[in-house]
């Protein structure tokens, strides 16, 4: 079986999780929507590290007694590590939108809404920024409005900033203090050349950037077998697309 | 607390109320969207609490809603809520963008009876910015500079929730989603919809009490079976993918949505609900 | 969660630490109490959530204590608090007195983490006057003078409370107590002493999650039966009114109270609590 | 059976829960150490008044599912419309100390605490105060200490302030215009003379005051009935030693 770029993208993802120049990861929570962080996250459990995490929209046993107020109590606490973002834009100065383009609130495409985005954004010392479609559509020089600001003036109370964003075709390092993505690595098939042509945002990138490894067969083998079991649950059609494997009725 | 019709609980719902609304996870009462789009309920404002899903898409397409107030509005996998968005480019509905701890934190304070709660996060979010309401104070606690919001208090005329059970007293019981007590403490009308009632009294049971809401909240209890379809309801049956992605085809058009509402909403006139 | 020894708990607990303690009819940990007084606990700050009550005279007459953050101690229909008030008089504690509601709204900005919260009330009192850590600011929202009271936000170093019960990943059951899941949302250690384990995961269970506090706050576990006597712990036993009044008789004097700690918790060392 | 004081003075309170000059009572909360307000309040009911009874400490059937928070969000919501209170001292301008006399925090006698009375008397818009001793070191001419505040000024929002003050001699209305209490009625035994002799506050009192009525045969068969019958869990003692019924075992 080929590596799917679903289980690279989710390796790469761990790895950034346990990126030991970071801060520590011991309470990840992950949203709905979100199949791929959440296999990265299963990954690193199964890899043996002991990350508890909250999965938001689980149905049986979800972890949270106070109703959907608890996510944002538990990241208002400091006990929240690290969250995923996404965005229907996200610029180069990581400042995504939710809303929409055009006039206020979405004249133009209305995405749904920013959901807890302005709060997380702001409140978790870790994000990484997750998108799998990679266009100057979505990675835009400007968001039309701010969801959450990528970067803060020093005076406002934030935890932390992006970490990383990762997409289709690359993994991008953000640099809070000069507020620029870095290309740290592109996935196969593409060059810093091609991630230009994609991207409506100018980055930095050195000579040369490597590429983005492949999972190992370890990685693959938890992947596909227990982090797949975790999933069957929540993302069942994630699973069978990409595992090729369904949920027992 | 004797239970009312489902019918006579959406006659009670005035138009241009402000109606708070839980999304799909989290127990609305579609069957009492239903029932105010049959009677013809017109300006209403809906919260979503703190986001909406399937019954506000439902009520906007209907033509009853004249604001949404909501930190997103989605039907999950099956995409964007087409008539939401219709609504919103042509002009039919305002919409006040929030963010979901926001929406949190404004119904805490009017269930503390306080005029504003402040909230970390969302300084430099254009959300803000389109809320002449939210202030930005200095924090009074800190030594050097903090900027820091306050939100003002919001009380929801109606609380449209679907609880699991209700008894004799009229307690509701809604498990884990705690948000709902706080929404019910903040509203001036809960209006409950139920899947049954049971007998005796909740609250005199240590297992059920915490996951209730006392009736000293609950203005009305209707019975209506399958009331949450096609959204989830805690253990009791699952959120129905298949007919939400068919609404979803279908409410792309106009004309779709029109004949959904036909099939599903307005022939359940006769039909119990 | 692998539950530990009441002793080792006792002992995890520092010198100096503020230790919240509900109530006797809200789950108090007194078995952790008595192991604190065993352990020669000493300078802790004591915080009541809301009032205090047995746990409290007791440590502060074991010469445990030196600061009580408190709405009110009593031992409720047994009368006043002898040790706590004997203390007081002789300036061996510092009193910081509280009201009820202040106290959960302080507890409350730490759930939510922000650096404080409004209250209504309060001005025209004492209580305020002699709190300097409280300020009143004029609500921004109110178009003429509003003055209003803002409580800094109060994150306990150790919650230490008596649950029903803890399941295998470390959840404890609480019922309808729900202000303890939010003083352990807000405290930095949850030490929670239960009456029993349970197999599985409590947060599977609909009927169960929403009386318990999930792990993820939970720091250590140990099993003390009858933890909270001679209070009472919700519909699993009765407040042992006659001891709490044997307890007040004794307690009035110094000597007393010794032949009471002698008898009830100095002699529980070697035996199991 | 001859009429006990204790009904006597529920009786009167009722009659002031149902004072029809005063906001509505729909709902009363009532605290552990409060048997007559709470015979009081139960006998308004089973008179066939639809008031809503919340007992803070009933231990079955507890009212609160947020715990001891509730009755403090609901009393901040304005759904509670009648508290009582008592108090270590109450002062002529209807002031009450649960602290202490002498300096702060009660060099001389230390009382228990405020509780939430400085929560309370302002957010609630009636409160009953209620007190069966009534001497001048209970009834004093100011307070040592104010836990709660008996007016208020324009600027601060308050509901209400004291509506009467009830005591084991006489039951006094309270004029918040003016701050000061004046002579409603006298229990049997008492006139404005001994009254004002076991007052340490000055008071208003009309040429005449009537005495305080007895409570009527309905009333007392009520008491020693179906209200006691709703005691007895909660005031055990209390049932014994006025209605002299025991709960069965």
């Amino acid at each position: 079986m080929s590596i799917r770029p679903e289980e690279r993208v989710a390796a790469a993802l761990a790895r950034l999780i346990l990126d030991p120049s970071a801060p520590p990861a011991r309470h990840i929570a992950v949203g709905a929507a979100s199949p791929i962080p959440a296999a990265a996250c299963w990954l690193v459990r199964k890899q043996g590290h002991p990350v508890r995490l909250s999965l938001l929209h689980k149905r049986s046993g979800n972890p949270f007694t106070e109703g959907s107020r608890e996510l944002f109590d538990l990241t208002g606490q400091g006990r929240i590590d690290l969250f995923f973002l996404g965005g229907g834009q996200i610029d180069g100065q990581a400042n995504i939108n939710l809303v929409g383009t055009g006039e206020w609130p979405g004249t133009g495409v209305r995405f749904p809404g920013s959901f807890g985005s302005a709060f997380m954004y702001l409140m978790t010392p870790r994000t990484i920024l997750f998108r799998e479609e990679h266009s100057p559509r979505v990675l835009v020089q400007q968001v039309d409005m701010i969801s959450a600001p990528g970067v803060s003036p020093p005076a406002v109370f934030r935890r932390g900033t992006a970490q990383a964003l990762v997409t289709g075709r690359c993994v991008f390092r953000f640099h809070p203090d000069r507020a620029r993505f870095a290309l740290e690595s592109v996935h196969p098939g593409e060059s810093v050349e091609s991630v230009r042509a994609a991207t409506g945002f100018d980055f930095d990138a050195a000579g040369t950037v490597p590429e983005t490894p492949d999972p190992t067969d370890a990685e693959l083998a938890l992947l596909r077998g227990p982090v797949c079991d975790e999933m069957l649950e929540t993302y069942p059609e994630f699973c069978a697309r990409v595992f090729g494997r369904r949920h027992a009725a | 607390m004797t239970p009312i019709s489902l019918e006579a609980m959406a006659a009670s719902v005035p138009n241009g109320a402000l109606v708070a609304l839980p999304p799909d996870n989290s127990l609305p009462s579609v069957a009492l969207a239903r029932a105010l789009i049959r009677r013809g309920a017109r300006d209403l404002k809906l919260l979503g609490v703190p986001v909406s899903g399937f019954a506000t898409d439902l009520l906007i397409g209907a033509g009853c809603v004249v604001e949404v107030e909501t930190s997103a509005v989605s039907l999950g996998e099956a995409g964007f809520a087409p008539r939401f968005t219709a609504a919103l480019k042509e002009g039919r509905i305002a919409v006040r963008d929030a963010t979901c701890p926001a929406i949190h934190t404004m119904l805490q304070a009017a269930e503390k009876g306080v005029p504003f709660m402040p909230l970390r996060g969302l300084i430099g979010s254009d959300i803000l910015a389109h809320r002449p309401d939210w202030k930005v104070i200095a924090n009074p606690f800190a030594a050097g500079e903090d900027p820091i919001v306050l939100l003002p208090a919001l009380s929801p005329d109606v609380a449209a929730i679907h609880g699991v059970m209700a008894d004799e007293e009229g307690n509701v019981w809604v498990g884990r989603r705690r948000e709902l007590a706080t929404l019910a403490h903040a509203s001036k009308r809960v209006l409950a919809t139920v899947e049954r009632r049971v007998p005796g009294n909740m609250l005199e049971d240590e297992r059920l009490a915490p996951g209730c809401i006392s009736a000293t909240y609950v203005e009305a209890i209707a019975v209506a079976t399958r009331g949450a379809w096609p959204v989830a309801l805690l253990d009791d049956y699952a959120f129905d993918a298949a007919h939400v992605a068919e609404y979803a085809a279908m409410a792309r058009t106009e004309g779709g949505f029109r004949a959904y509402l036909d099939r599903h909403v307005l022939a359940r006139q006769a039909a119990a609900e």
